[in-house]
């Protein structure tokens, strides 16, 4: 018994360090260390529930503990009552606590949910800037209608202005996941879903597809690169010298699978692409790009 | 002797009453699938994809001959069920048999507003629409020859072993699945062809 | 027991009349167009409603008195639950579909 | 002649998959051959294989759970081993390999371990616990049985020809349709999960038709136990939520198969729909799962605390209400799908409400604690660890269900983390804390303690290392199924999480062991009275293993806790004045003829050979004819064969316990 707390005592400041060190990673793991105010508002969200539940976990866990040790066999002086099994006054209380926190955290919820619809643009005065965002195997492709330009597995964004994406897909579902800044979507072929997003501040951050989509699914990752807005224009300065165009052919072979796809620029798209993309999957509109893929 | 037979005849009914109830949870099953089958078929009715729609393929003459078939059908088993309660051998198998025709009737008309469709290229593999009608339809369909197939057993069992406690209970339960093949149709009519027609 | 027989004759004679009924009535304001599509729809589904009453009154026996409850309770269930999946569905899809047009 | 079959199904694409199919078809092999050795072919297929005797089904549906457990378990192990090593490299499996392990995991843990885990502990105890001799149809009880056993082996048989769906354990398409997976995986798993969900189907309407219609004489509702209670409700649940899983799986089957587009990309399919289904079906799944284990635990917690079951009613209402409330939030699992405010806010809410039920069961287990006096078996154990452990993946589910929150954590590790929370302290620990407890009535001796509590230490400490790191990696914003990553800081998480499982590992070993021991100690440890755990319930008043009829006099109830009520009357061991002949259901081969069929209609259905589908179809069509039209499918225990028996127990009972013995024990 000695022995087991001697060692349990050696292994004490090691498992102590463990612990701090997780914290510490913790406080800048990608969720709880947002860069934007839609991942703000959902990190504290999440923070807000989580501590008014610990108002009742806390309490049945520790309770839990208590009462086993406390009413133990051999522990023959607690007091047994083994035909005690009703009591109104407690039934109640035990509706009445988890109904408050749900009553409590559902408040919580309807509002939250409204505010943070992913389809409700960001009040701003700047007006957002509107990006396309396209799934393909297994990589992402942005198209930027208003300055007619294109990027594959990078989103160069603007700080402090509010971003507007539209998403789809030209494979199989997708989801559009960039945990510091806005959370995530799913992108569908033949349809559109939203997302609003905006970084505080200069910086780079992970975006990834978080639906398993095929064997590159692991390597579907992109980066997003907040700038401030005198390097964005120079940024978009510089794609539009980039030597590729995205037209029908080099869309077509863009689309085709690929893993790990570099990072590239085109300077130049064909006009309503991201449309003509979605177009192609529903029979209305006859489809300049490749034949749908079922 | 006599206290020994009624225990075992208030076992019989027990047990028609436990099959009975399964039998009910079975068809409640049944009706989740099909709902869920309506569901199905009622967001995809616009999903043409550009090809025909309920408009330009049903036919409302052949719907209405297929729904009068089935409702007489319904109706004649009743009367089998009455039969088999007087104890009537060969009235039960007569009933039964007109109820074998008509459900037969009707499996013959779906066949052919089936493979007219297939015909004219618009089979299930031609739109989310025509998918979601082939497959709401013939699962229907499907069940009504089911219900064909037991209506043959169901006479075999009457002949070679009369109106037996068994198998009278039997017929009371395939009397259940023909009278709810007829409730499925009435939502079929309701929904798909009715609507389509507008 | 005979007297029994001929009113389960009845019964299904019953029926079947209303059943007729309730089917003739919406296929012929279909065939004729004699109220407008918004109307028929509703028709149809009143007809289909009170139909299905009809055939679960009239053919399938049921009632409050002789039917087991757990059967009815089986009914009333999953009533509730075809309500639940496909309202739900519905209220689900439409709106996605809404949400998802360019 | 063979369809798409051809020589290159085999699984010489790796060493792996060629490793796994060689110990499949060895391990079968080894089996076959030991069987032949010992000649138990005969007593095999007389007492158990064709058997309707629903404590022997019960048994063969955790024997299933068990093996499925190997291989659910060797899966899990090779991803946490693969996720630990892969940072920037591939690991060592590649990713076609990688998802046909996470897909066949989830497929193989849900519903050939814990459905067949769960069905078999229904069987084995509810009827003997509402005081009835079998359930309401026997041989449906067999014929699902063998369903669910031929979906189990179209899933292992998926090692050897052909590959598993690479599609996850949910399948969505339009990932899972033939344009993107052509092959037969996505089949394999289609026509496995149709096969057993049929027989899930029909044990559900066989239990609510047995709990409703077979009860012991003043056994009401509000008399029967817990246990009894959850497996009601899980019964409706499976008897109701089960069709749409067919629908869905169905609708993709025809996809697939035919070229229809209920979820194709283009055509007018609509892949949104399928999720839809799909979870109309899934959520209430969790709860068929977790709903017997809630019962367990209410069993367990007031047999070892010596103790009245606190709050009996609130629990009953909890269970009912949890019930119907899972049919209305099957949208929380795909909020990210893009719905308005409205409706995202809509089922979050209903989806937490669920909260408030299974709060007051929390509760009620721990008043009944209070004040008891508790007995550290390892029933006990499982169920104090699961109360301690469950509670904080209730926590996380209800995160999940704040929808601006899930769209920060959803598919992510933390998802993972959250179902495995309730999953492994909830429903696994459950079904152990039913095992350990239930064994000895199965089997007639008790099982070993300390190996029990190593056991579940094992299991707990395991559960917290292997899962624990997954919610911080959720944080850090790893998405679920990743065959290999380029983030160096998830990798220590990784490792941890590897030992975790090693550590689970323990923790099955330790139950190997345990189940060797007992049966090595199986004289000292007999349980002669048939009540080793001074047990409240009716299932404690038949003679462990109980006989083939459960009750020579069909026991009358009076209380809630019928037979500790009947021990305190004395009356527990009484003598019945005399015996009656009872009726029983015969064997039937039918069940077992069914299930190979349905095995090879699925492997047919799978590999396009239509003409065995055909002659399948039509071998079961004949099957089921000639079962529906036997009549005599009963035969008869005399009354004298009753006394015999009935007498060499009370024999046994008069040795153990002293002559006189009439009342309650000791
Ligand atoms: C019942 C359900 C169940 C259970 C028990 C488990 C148990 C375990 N799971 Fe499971 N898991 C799933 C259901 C389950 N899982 C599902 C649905 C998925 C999603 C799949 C998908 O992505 O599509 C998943 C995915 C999943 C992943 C993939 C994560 C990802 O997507 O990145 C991983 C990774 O390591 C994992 C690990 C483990 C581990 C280590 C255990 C182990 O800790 C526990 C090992 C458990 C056992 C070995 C069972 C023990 C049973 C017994 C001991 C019974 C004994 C019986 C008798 C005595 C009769 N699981
Ligand atoms: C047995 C299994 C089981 C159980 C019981 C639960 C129970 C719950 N689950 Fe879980 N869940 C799964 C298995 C389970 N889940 C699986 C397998 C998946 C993923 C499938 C996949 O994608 O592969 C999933 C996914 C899942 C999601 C989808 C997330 C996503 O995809 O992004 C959500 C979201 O709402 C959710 C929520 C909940 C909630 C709120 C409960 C509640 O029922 C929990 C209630 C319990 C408590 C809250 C604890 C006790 C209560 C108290 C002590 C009272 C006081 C507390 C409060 C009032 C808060 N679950
Ligand atoms: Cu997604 Cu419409
Ligand atoms: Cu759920």
């Amino acid at each position: 018994m000695k022995q087991a707390v001697d060692k349990l005592l050696r292994v004490a400041p090691a498992v102590g360090v463990a612990l701090f060190a997780t914290a510490c990673d913790l406080r800048h793991s990608a969720v709880l260390d947002p860069k934007g105010p839609i991942a703000l508002a959902e990190r504290d969200l999440l923070r807000d529930a989580f501590y008014v539940m610990m108002l009742v976990i806390v309490p049945v866990i520790v309770l839990t503990l208590l009462f086993a040790w406390r009413y133990r066999a051999s522990n023959t002086r607690a007091v047994y009552t083994p035909k005690w099994a009703e009591s109104a006054k407690l039934d109640a209380i035990t509706w009445l606590i988890p109904a408050l926190i749900v009553i409590a955290v559902g408040v919580l919820l309807w509002r939250s949910t409204h505010k943070l619809d992913p389809y409700r643009e960001i009040a701003s005065s700047t007006p957002p800037l509107e990006v396309q965002v396209v799934a393909q195997d297994w990589k992402w492709l942005f198209i930027y209608p208003e300055q007619g330009i294109a990027t594959v597995n990078q989103l160069a964004i603007p700080n402090g202005r509010p971003i507007s994406l539209r998403i789809t897909s030209d494979t199989v579902m997708n989801s559009f996941y960039v945990p510091q800044l806005a959370g995530q979507i799913y992108a569908m072929a033949g349809m559109q879903t939203r997302l609003q997003l905006l970084a505080d501040q200069p910086g780079k951050f992970v975006g990834r597809n978080s639906m398993y989509s095929g064997g590159g699914f692991s390597e579907q990752h992109f980066e997003v690169v907040s700038l401030s807005p005198a390097d964005f224009d120079a940024w978009v300065a510089k794609t539009k010298q980039a030597p590729g165009k995205l037209d029908a052919a080099a869309y077509t072979a863009l689309a085709a699978k690929s893993r790990s796809n570099p990072i590239a620029y085109y300077s130049a798209i064909e006009p309503k692409m991201f449309d003509s993309i979605i177009a192609k999957y529903t029979h209305a509109h006859s489809a300049p790009i490749a034949a749908p893929r079922r | 002797m006599s206290a020994a037979v009624t225990a075992h005849e208030s076992e019989a009914a027990e047990t028609h009453e436990q099959r009975a109830l399964g039998f009910w949870l079975y068809l409640m099953g049944d009706a989740v699938i099909f709902a869920l089958l309506f569901a199905t078929y009622v967001t995809m009715v616009n999903n043409t994809d550009g090809g025909p729609g309920g408009k330009q393929l049903f036919d409302l003459r052949n719907a209405s001959l297929e729904t009068a078939l089935l409702l007489v059908s319904s109706t004649t088993f009743g009367f089998a069920s009455l039969c088999s309660r007087t104890g009537n051998r060969g009235a039960v198998l007569f009933w039964l048999l007109v109820t074998f025709v008509l459900g037969a009737g009707f499996v013959f008309l779906e066949l052919r507003e089936f493979a007219g469709m297939i015909k004219i290229g618009a089979g299930p593999d031609r739109s989310g629409f025509l998918s979601a009608f082939f497959t709401l339809v013939g699962t229907h369909g499907l069940h009504v020859s089911v219900g064909l197939t037991w209506i043959l057993i169901m006479c075999g069992q009457v002949m070679m072993k009369g109106l037996s406690v068994p198998v009278t209970s039997r017929l009371f339960r395939l009397g259940l699945f023909w009278h709810f093949l007829d409730i499925a149709w009435v939502g079929i009519f309701s929904i798909v062809y009715l609507p389509g027609l507008l | 027991m005979e007297n029994h027989t001929e009113h389960g004759l009845r019964t299904y004679l019953i029926g079947f009349v209303l059943a007729v009924v309730l089917t003739a009535i919406p296929f012929y304001v279909v065939i004729t167009h004699a109220l407008p599509p918004q109307r028929t729809l509703l028709l149809i589904a009143g007809a289909a409603i009170l139909q299905v009453l009809v055939h679960l009154r009239f053919f399938l026996h049921l009632n409050f008195t002789t039917t087991p409850k757990e059967n009815l309770l089986a009914i009333v269930f999953t009533t509730v639950l075809i309500f639940i999946m496909v309202g739900g569905s519905f209220w689900i899809m439409f709106d996605l579909h809404q949400r998802m047009a360019i | 002649m063979f369809g798409r079959l051809t020589l290159e199904a085999l699984p010489l694409y790796s060493a792996i998959a060629a490793g796994g199919a060689l110990v499949t078809v060895g391990g079968a092999l080894v089996v076959a051959i030991a069987i032949t050795w010992l000649g138990a072919w005969r007593y095999l297929w007389t007492d158990w294989l064709t058997s309707v005797d629903h404590k022997r089904i019960g048994v063969m549906y955790i024997v299933l759970a068990l093996i499925m457990l190997l291989r659910g378990f060797v899966d899990a192990i090779m991803m946490r081993a693969q996720q630990a090593m892969a940072l920037n490299s591939g690991g060592y499996l590649p990713p076609e390999h990688f998802d046909q392990i996470f897909s066949s995991h989830g497929t193989i843990m849900i519903f050939f371990m814990a459905m067949p885990f769960m069905t078999g502990l229904i069987n084995i105890i509810v009827p003997l616990q509402i005081g009835t001799r079998d359930v309401a149809f026997p041989f449906l009880n067999s014929l699902s049985l063998w369903l669910t056993a031929a979906g189990a082996g179209l899933v292992m048989l998926s090692l050897v020809i052909g590959k598993f769906s690479t599609a996850g354990w949910t399948g969505y398409p339009p990932y899972s349709g033939v344009e993107a997976n052509p092959g037969v995986g996505v089949d394999y798993w289609i026509w496995a999960i149709l096969i057993s969900g049929v027989g899930s189907t029909l044990s559900g309407i066989n239990f609510v038709v047995t709990i409703l219609k077979r009860r012991a004489p003043g056994m009401t509702l509000m008399r029967m136990t817990p246990f009894t209670w959850t497996a009601l409700c899980a019964s409706v649940l499976m008897a109701f939520a089960f069709p749409a899983l067919t629908v869905a799986c169905g609708l993709l089957a025809l996809d697939r198969t035919f070229g229809m587009h209920f979820f194709t990309n283009a055509h007018g399919g609509n892949m949104m729909n399928y999720p839809n289904l799909f979870w109309i079906w899934g959520h209430p799944e969790v709860y068929i799962l977790i709903l017997p284990a809630f019962g367990v635990f209410s069993e367990v917690v007031s047999t070892f605390s010596r103790k009245r079951l606190f709050g009996y009613e609130s629990l009953v209402y909890a269970t009912a209400s949890i019930a119907v409330l899972s049919f209305t939030v099957w949208l929380h699992h795909f909020f990210t799908m893009g719905s308005s405010a409205n409706v995202n806010a809509f089922f979050g809410i209903t989806t937490m409400i669920i909260a408030v039920p299974t709060g007051v069961k929390v509760f009620n287990w721990l008043l009944t604690m209070y004040r008891g006096r508790i007995d550290f078996h390892p029933s006990m154990m499982w169920s104090i660890g699961f109360m301690i452990t469950f509670v904080i993946g209730g926590m996380t589910g209800v995160l999940l269900a704040i929808p601006p929150a899930d769209f920060l954590m959803h598919n992510t590790t933390f998802l993972v983390a959250h179902f495995h929370n309730m999953i492994i302290p909830g429903v696994l620990f459950g079904y152990l804390a039913g095992y350990m407890y239930w064994f000895p009535k199965a089997f007639g001796f008790e099982l070993n303690r300390g190996w029990g509590l190593a056991s579940f230490w094992c299991w707990l400490i395991g559960f917290y290392l292997a899962f624990m790191p997954l919610y911080i990696l959720g944080f850090k914003g790893m998405p679920r199924r990743m065959e290999q990553y380029n983030d160096p800081s998830w990798q220590p998480y990784l490792m941890v999480a590897a030992f975790g499982a090693f550590v689970v590992l323990l923790g099955i070993g330790a139950m190997v062991m345990q189940l060797y021991v007992s049966i090595r100690d199986r004289r000292k440890t007999a349980d002669i009275t048939g009540d080793p755990f001074e047990g409240r319930t009716l299932e404690w008043a038949t003679s462990s293993p109980s006989p083939a009829y459960n009750f020579a006099v069909l026991p009358e109830v009076r209380d809630r806790e019928p037979f500790l009520e009947m021990k305190e009357r004395g009356v527990a061991y009484r003598r019945p004045a005399a015996y009656e002949n009872i009726h029983m259901p015969k064997n039937s081969m039918v069940g077992v003829a069914m299930g190979a069929f349905a095995f090879a209609l699925g492997f047919a259905m799978i590999w396009h050979i239509w003409w065995l589908v055909a002659a399948c179809g039509l071998a079961m069509w004949i099957a089921m004819i000639a079962r529906s039209s036997d009549d005599d499918s009963e035969f008869i225990v005399t009354a004298a064969e009753v006394k015999q028996t009935e007498d060499a127990r009370y024999r046994a009972l008069a040795t153990k316990t002293g002559a006189t013995r009439t009342g309650s024990r000791k």
